[in-house]
């Protein structure tokens, strides 16, 4: 294998990114609402009935019919892992209904668990929660006179992310508020893919302004979306 | 009455303005904190902060200028001010629980008269959002409350111990009403400012939460 | 106060910057090996006499008379903590002659400890160390059948961190190599005096390449070196 | 003996760098491990991380491109080649810790018939460093020590049990010398290869740690 067919080996059409997940499998999907969804991907997921019972990571379920909760609307998801999913109606429903399980982390605490899972640690020490309900079951522990309560890393074995730019090497650069929990889940998973507006040429991403390094990406897909009024929209085909 | 509630909820979002002065750094949750933006002078100094990625979140842009990829935490198209820099949840959440904020101005469904936040959750109802809030708790180094003096159906909403899940741990500095502006010291509440448009024995009679007045108690100006 | 004096109120000489600093307090100090240390603030130091006994956290101690390793000659430093104290021959002779106070962290475990420290997370499990003579006195904990031990946050009273560029809030830019400890000191001390080769006015860095916020940095102070030859050099005055 | 010595060390270099392959991420140790970079061809594929904040990190520069901004984890000014990235020495060691480097290549002092390491201490001898090592031990994917195959007062370095401290529980999965080629399958050492200008009888003379010898042993090409 040379340097160019390193380059080009990680390309991947959206269907074929997908049916490298399996059924039962826990995802990690990117955005906050819908900015910063794989919306490609996830719409590739909706198509196909071979992965289903996933367990979703991630801060919400989009909304209603739109972004993640289009796979709630198709019967994809089994379990929620997130922060806040009160803002899709559907997935209070389907909750209300024993069709969804949920299970509910503080933001900050589910961005620094993902870190944690990606970077080699196990658990850490931090003060959110400290005495509410979500810290029931969870060790405490006083460090200089304070409490703190004891998270474990999180892992999955697919992580699904949005960016805005790719080369074809698979590092990777964000969009303004876009790039939320892309990063972290970049690191947390064994399989990363990661759904882009633009692949560009090695060389021309600036070294310093790169997040993601390329090592951390497994298949780089071209978005079916594109911004019209700053929204984006399917592409015409 | 709906149209009392909107005055009262920009009554309170202009009395917090005052409190954000140059060089803050402030984090504004859901709720009437969103309003308080539009009382801030872009002169003021006060960086906002959203714990989706951004420091220095300016004003919603005009139509032909939204990008979706630049959001607040209430999900709605933003501007970057000058000097804004983006980053990720877990970097937004490092700054925020490491104590680099200096003002969370938060909702808040019950306040305890110690100054305890519930914020998240009502009893008996579904719990399926918590956001960022329970991060905000310990992280910030202060803490207003910007809250209705009463809920919908006129219970007080400052009340002696939680009856609400808790938020944490960590107590308010600050709760701005409607009807008066408290501070929170040494886990006593104390009555700091009164509005023009209502009297001491109207907050006694609306307050469960017990406080001490302050003895230069002072009208509420916006 | 306004915009206009926000922003000018952080800059100030290396004298007046150091100034701030007391006897016998801890400080993080950026840098591998010269690469990324703020020189022009340790030659400050170097000058005066008030901050004696200081204990510095860095990844090394610079080279023999060059870098930490002028302070050390200058009698300043009663402890260093860092991961690699072999590469200053002065440094083995103080410690050796003892009047030096040397605490050796993995290089590893020193960067994320930092990054804790500023991150509110009071102390993490990693695998570095398990099984070692580094790892005597800490307490280990099995994670999913492996070992894993507890590492503690590092915070400071004052950080001394070297960027490339800052703009006149204190946003800043790294030049390649020269980041490495620098961001995550930038998050973990009181007080953050950030030595920079160049100060632009407030819009210039890119937001998107922006690697430390401004809310981190306290104070500003322009370098007295330059470089020549890709080396930094003292300026001609 | 010392040009000598220098051969065995280019010797292990040649090896090692016909392991690493297209698309790997690999970080070199200090000591023969920096020698391997001479023997990469470009085209090969390899990208060389280093701990200090570089993945992608090219050959020395000339010395009017030198910038001692961009060094490696020795010190020594280095370029960065195309599709490199610049990361913070914590980015950079959660890439280590988090099994995100598919080779480390390291130097060592001692290695046990079980492949564990000790690379960072000499017993009785001041410990005033330790540097990355540690951390690159359980975090990489896969270990190749890089070592001659005695000390320079002839003493074995791969041993039975290590007498020097250790770098962690975590075993090498292959040992170079200018020797032979080792692997470290389920604890047991087995010799793989062996070169041209050595026999079996010495190699078992100057290797106090027990070990297997493959099926298929070779010859080592370098």
């Amino acid at each position: 294998m040379t340097m160019h067919s390193i380059t080009s080996s990680k390309l991947k059409t959206p269907e074929e990114a997908i049916d490298l997940i399996q059924d039962g499998d826990t995802l990690l999907v990117g955005g906050f609402g819908l900015c910063g969804t794989p919306l490609t991907l996830i719409d590739a997921i909706a198509m196909q009935t071979k992965a289903m019972n996933l367990t979703v990571i991630s801060n919400n379920l989009g909304e209603a019919g739109k972004g993640l909760g289009k796979l709630l609307r198709t019967g994809h998801i089994k379990k929620a892992v997130g922060s806040y999913f009160t803002s899709n109606r559907d997935a209070v429903k389907a909750w209300k209904n024993g069709e969804l399980e949920i299970e509910l982390i503080p933001q900050g605490t589910l961005a620094e668990a993902i870190r944690a899972g990606g970077a080699g640690i196990a658990g850490f020490y931090i003060k959110t929660g400290v005495g509410t309900e979500l810290a029931k079951g969870k060790e405490e522990r006083i460090f200089n006179g304070e409490r703190y309560i004891l998270i474990e890393g999180i892992t999955a074995k697919v992580a699904l992310i949005k960016a805005w730019k790719a080369d074809t090497l698979g590092n990777l650069i964000y969009s303004k508020s876009a790039r939320n929990f892309n990063p972290m889940m970049a690191t947390a998973a064994e399989l990363v893919i990661a759904e882009v507006d633009e692949i560009v040429p090695v060389g021309e991403l600036d070294p310093e302004r790169i997040v993601t390094p390329h090592n951390y990406i497994d298949v780089i897909v071209e978005s079916r979306y594109e911004k019209s009024g700053g929204i984006y929209v399917e592409k015409k085909s | 009455m709906l149209k009392k509630n909107h005055d009262y909820r920009i009554r309170i979002a202009k009395r917090i303005a005052k409190e954000l002065t140059a060089g803050m750094v402030v984090n504004l949750g859901v709720g009437i904190p969103t309003l308080i933006p539009d009382f801030l002078d872009p002169n003021q100094g006060v960086f906002l902060q959203s714990e989706n990625g951004i420091l220095g979140m300016g004003p919603t842009p005009a139509d032909e200028e939204i990008d979706m990829d630049c959001i607040s935490a209430s999900k709605h198209p933003v501007t970057l001010d000058l000097g804004a820099s983006i980053f990720s949840s877990s970097d937004s959440f490092a700054m925020i629980r490491g104590g680099h904020i200096d003002v969370a101005v938060l909702g808040a469904l019950q306040v305890s008269e110690k100054g305890e936040i519930a914020n998240w959750a009502v009893p008996g109802k579904d719990i399926l959002g918590v956001g960022g809030a329970m991060d905000l708790v310990p992280g910030a180094k202060k803490i207003i409350i910007a809250i209705t003096h009463l809920t919908k159906d006129h219970s007080p909403k400052l009340v002696k111990e939680l009856t609400y899940p808790s938020s944490g741990i960590r107590s308010a500095e600050m709760i701005v009403t409607e009807k008066a502006v408290f501070s929170i010291k040494d886990g006593v509440m104390v009555l700091e400012e009164i509005a023009e448009d209502t009297s001491l024995e109207e907050i006694m009679a609306t307050t469960e939460a017990r406080f001490q007045i302050a003895e230069n108690l002072k009208y509420m100006h916006v």
